[in-house]
């Protein structure tokens, strides 16, 4: 076990996928010397060369196009897409080529594809730099979605999706980047589509995943000084989702809030939310809580930006609420 | 004419008039009310399909867009699986989920075609990308339309394969419109390759309805780009002898345009030109062999299964 | 009162605003002399001219800008995306460009654009030309989303929708264009955001918006000859929501049935079951079914497109489950 | 060199400078800790922004990109908002919502500036549209750097400036990097300006460090797009004396390059320039003015309240 950056912890699995397997190619905007703008693939261009460590023009909807089809002939791409709001412009290959070939081909092709980008906000870059765009991907079936909130969760699952055979959206909270975990020295993958039960609680279950588990679990902490013992789910994966594993955990509290830094409304929570109501109505104690942002752009201003994106105390004081309820 | 060169013109005559007749053949379907949906015909313009076909190796790739039956034939020799896509059956080459617009035959290196107009263009950069970085010979041929040159996904693709040096042909099948947009409407150059200098790359205008002309600017644009010299633009002037789709009239073309075009019909013109070299009873038993070839396809299409329904929200996944 | 086709009311509905109001003008491919892929301008050019009228080249992100830069200095631009499915391509300056600079610029703009675009399927068109991605605009604060159900609707919609001063998705699933209704003579208005009983029901409330509620409708009468009285819901809006005229309705039935035709996961139902069930969860008797998509691509063949998609007898079902329930 | 020359030069120099220490200012304050968030200097670009400027009419409109503080002060001719935007403040140009990449002034003709590279193009073509289609005689600038001229979004906006003649000049600050990315690892081209002529349009490479070549291509180009000629490119060659954002180092630019830049510091070579025409002691107030000015901008900015919170959720939509 080490500790180690999460920023590490992602050059480590590509570092180490790249060495295993060498269809693995980075594509992205000043991804080489540079390391991109967040410096998570800084060294690797040394080790692999600028043909595997692609800095591309900025042109984000022809880079995954291109990542497409090259994975058609064999290659496994790994676009980096510099903040997650420039996913916009690639939506159309995203939606259209990379999510639709292989079932409009009646499975001809496999597209083992990778895009990884810095979500989220709390640094006051303003509305085009901090979003949270989750619940796009959300409604397009044929992506899959990963969204790590540790270290050791981002590698594990950064080597899964890299080997997995198909398109794998893979966000990356950027506020995570400087946070650090215990990490295991030899190889391992966590699989995508398994939640995890990051502390265990009688009262409450919050469901999170990225960042927000580290606020759900300062909510957590709070909450224990009151008496209130919260079992917090890292979801870890929003496509597919693992239903059972809230189930279980709600089949014991009765009660759930649901937190994402994305904006309220048509959210990732929704989603959850409603899947959860169809499958435990009459396990739920009281109705589903949602903790997110205001339905405005993210604001630069610190006070504005604050008051806009959720965290621990709103949190708390959602699970306040829902053990209110009679 | 050289018997080797007869028995080649032959060859493309027959593959142009196969995709002639499986295009006359679905607009008869249409009208009949057998086939729903639309579909775009390239009537007109099967020496593009079939010369740019010719002009580049087996092994080769072909990356095609919305107009797409001719592309398909000319590259995998073989409608009867196109035919049976066009009736959503199983035994379609996208098993009958894609339908007209949406085709793909990898074994035959027909990796894809698309609704999206432009969408293929990065699609056939980035196989040309895989090709270059695994030190393979190929070529992608990428057929895309007048129209397809407006969108942003041209000059991103183009200027990316420029940079790499991809081996990719950009081959544009300049018909005059985009569906009812005359190329002036929409374009403030007379052709599309006035713009390859801003990418550095070769820009060649032909002649889009003489088959040997295609042909030979495809094979002097896949020497170019195999050599690892950068993308090469091919623009093939041709025209449509249909509506852009089903439901298309075409008022917004004059009647003279349409008259002279028709005269530069490339089936037309082959077949000139093969009567002098050829007997007319072969070019006559080439023609019974591919209504036949068609009857065939039609056939098979019809006796095709239904595409299973079963697990069908899991074949998403590839495992 | 004359009866008339849907694509008749929108494109009067066109033809009176730009009468009305000289800064209005349309932006798209193949609108002018064609008249779009469905007809829909036709003749407009004729009378209001190829500027005002005006035939783009295919380039979806840059007309949306176009239309965004435009109405910055004064104009109310209308622009028609040939399908939804393209939409995809403008996502950039829609969501990053139009839905924020009102908000972000600190109030200085207003943004009268509207972006008018068929969805929906069960035309045979495969899976590029027959999608419902109203989902995607539900999580995207700042455009507003209309998707009327009938010619009235479609003319009194758009009517609001040009002369709101906000970015209005207006979505017109091409099934219905070929659906003929009443349509008063005189000027009118149907205000965004309020929902619409299409249908009065005791024993359950079936909620929709654009073709779906045809399919609810059928169903309806289908399930009357049962013995089962379901009242129809009309969104008409989902941005805003009407969320008062569903709640009054649940409070008599108490049970409820979604429908729409985008896939089920992350779709518009995931967001309005929600909050039903934040705000009703005392009143419900039973949980909430929703009726959607399968969550794959469209296919082209009429048996898988049939299969795919959600119609009548999907509702119909649903409502018999949803009764079941104790 | 006459005295409406110096006294316009004068002014140049007191905009430069202003820009300039505003950037050094910002600087400061986020290494001290007192800005979060980042931000993009345009340190060693003034010539642009301020000539640029000098060659529109007050009543034209500047649409800007990330890098775009240079852009406002030179049109708006105030810093105080601007800072007071940085500092998140309900003064701020856009109510503290937008911060250093989102800004606009409306009332000063700065219609726009945006965190998404290109996404200005189709913003100021639309804009173009507008004036164009009112019969008024407004032009738009728009700046974008060479990295934004590989986005579709360029290629689209200018083809449909070009078809429609549009009013609109595309200014292009090419300072050899975008990002860390040298200008010839994206480009197959040397120039931006290659590309002109795909879209038949004139494309004036030019000094962008000297305040007066710039002035004078703008104005150049202006005339000719208010006469109705569509679309003008100008391509200034500059450089920035700083890193792409707070966090950039710039060790991927060879110091030998960064040096001969140095030399051509647009702000030392007009300060030459006018010690030739006009007293030191006068240039000397001008600084010092310039300080004060920022001076007061910063205590405007501190100053000024917090933006209110209240219904912001309502406050998205206009009435
Ligand atoms: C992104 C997108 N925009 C618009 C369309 C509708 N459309 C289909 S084909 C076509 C015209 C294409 O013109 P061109 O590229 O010249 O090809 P042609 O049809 O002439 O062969 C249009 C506008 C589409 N399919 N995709
Ligand atoms: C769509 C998008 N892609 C990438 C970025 C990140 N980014 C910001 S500025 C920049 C470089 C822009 O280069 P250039 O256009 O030359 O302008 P410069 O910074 O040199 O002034 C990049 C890649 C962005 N903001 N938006
Ligand atoms: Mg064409
Ligand atoms: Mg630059």
């Amino acid at each position: 076990m080490s500790e180690i950056f999460y920023s590490q912890a992602i050059r480590d699995a590509l570092r180490e996928e790249m060495a295993r397997d060498e269809r693995v190619l980075l594509l992205g905007e000043d991804i080489a010397g540079y390391g991109g703008a967040f410096r998570v693939t800084r060294g690797l261009v040394e080790q692999f060369g600028p043909e595997r460590i692609r800095n591309t023009p900025i042109s984000e909807n022809s880079i995954v196009g291109v990542a497409v089809g090259s994975a058609m002939l064999g290659a496994r791409p790994i676009v980096e897409i510099m903040f997650m709001d420039f996913i916009t412009l690639a939506i159309d290959q995203l939606f259209n080529h990379a999510a639709k070939f292989r079932f409009m081909f009646g499975e001809q092709v496999t597209l083992p594809i990778v895009i990884r980008t810095p979500s989220g906000g709390r640094r006051g870059y303003g509305p085009t730099h901090s979003q949270s765009l989750e619940s796009l991907f959300m409604s397009m079936p044929g992506i899959k979605i990963a969204a790590p909130s540790t270290p050791h969760d981002a590698k594990g699952m950064l080597k899964s999706a890299i080997r997995d055979n198909n398109p794998v959206l893979f966000v990356e909270n950027k506020s995570l980047y400087g946070t650090r975990g215990e990490v295991p020295d030899e190889d391992y993958v966590v699989p995508l589509g398994s939640a995890k039960v990051v502390r265990e609680g009688s009262h409450v279950t919050v469901i999170s995943y990225s960042q927000m588990v580290q606020e759900c679990l300062r909510a957590a902490q709070m909450l224990e000084r009151d008496g209130v013992s919260a079992e917090v789910i890292d979801l870890r994966t929003l496509n597919p989702l693992d239903m059972d594993t809230l189930c279980r955990s709600i089949e014991k509290t009765g009660r759930v809030v649901l937190a994402e830094e994305g904006h309220r409304t048509g959210g990732v929570c929704a989603e959850i939310g409603f899947q959860l109501f169809e499958k435990l109505y009459y396990y739920l104690d009281a109705p589903i809580k949602r903790v997110a942002a205001l339905d405005v752009p993210v604001p630069a201003s610190p006070v504005l930006e604050k008051f806009v994106l959720p965290d621990h105390q709103d949190v708390y004081e959602a699970v306040k609420e829902v053990l209110a309820e009679v | 004419m050289s018997d080797i060169e007869s028995r080649q013109l032959l060859s493309y005559y027959r593959t142009m008039l196969l995709i002639r007749e499986f295009e006359s053949r679905l607009d008869k379907f249409f009208v009949d009310g057998r086939l729903h949906g639309t579909t775009h015909p390239c009537t007109g313009q099967e020496a593009t399909a079939v010369g740019a076909c010719a002009g580049i190796r087996p092994t080769d790739y072909v990356v095609s867009n919305h107009r797409g039956h001719g592309h398909f034939i000319a590259k995998t020799g073989t409608p009867e699986r196109l035919m049976a896509e066009l009736f959503g059956k199983a035994t379609g080459v996208s098993g009958g989920r894609g339908g007209s617009q949406h085709i793909a035959d990898i074994a035959s290196g027909f990796l894809a075609s698309n609704g999206i107009t432009g969408g293929g263009l990065p699609i056939a950069a980035g196989a040309a990308l895989s090709i270059k970085m695994q030190g393979r010979d190929q070529v992608v041929l990428c057929f895309f339309g007048d129209g397809a040159a407006n969108q942003g996904t041209f000059h991103e693709s183009v200027n990316m394969a420029a940079i790499w040096k991809l081996p990719l042909i950009l081959f544009c099948e300049n018909n005059l419109y985009a569906m009812s947009t005359p190329f002036n409407d929409a374009f403030p150059v007379s052709n599309v390759s006035d713009r390859a200098d801003g990418y550095a790359m070769p820009g060649k205008i032909i002649d889009g309805n003489d088959v040997c002309v295609v042909r030979d600017a495809v094979r002097e644009a896949a020497r170019h780009v195999r050599s690892g010299a950068g993308p090469y633009l091919v623009e093939a002037l041709t025209y449509r002898h249909c509506g852009h789709s089903k439901s298309d009239g075409c008022e917004y073309r004059p009647d003279a345009e349409e008259a002279e075009w028709a005269l530069k019909d490339p089936i037309k013109l082959l077949r000139k030109k093969l009567l002098d070299a050829v007997p007319q009873q072969e070019i006559d038993s080439i023609e019974q062999a591919v209504r036949n070839e068609i009857d065939e396809a039609v056939a098979f299409a019809l006796d095709s299964p239904q595409p299973s329904t079963d697990d069908l929200e899991g074949s998403i996944w590839a495992n």
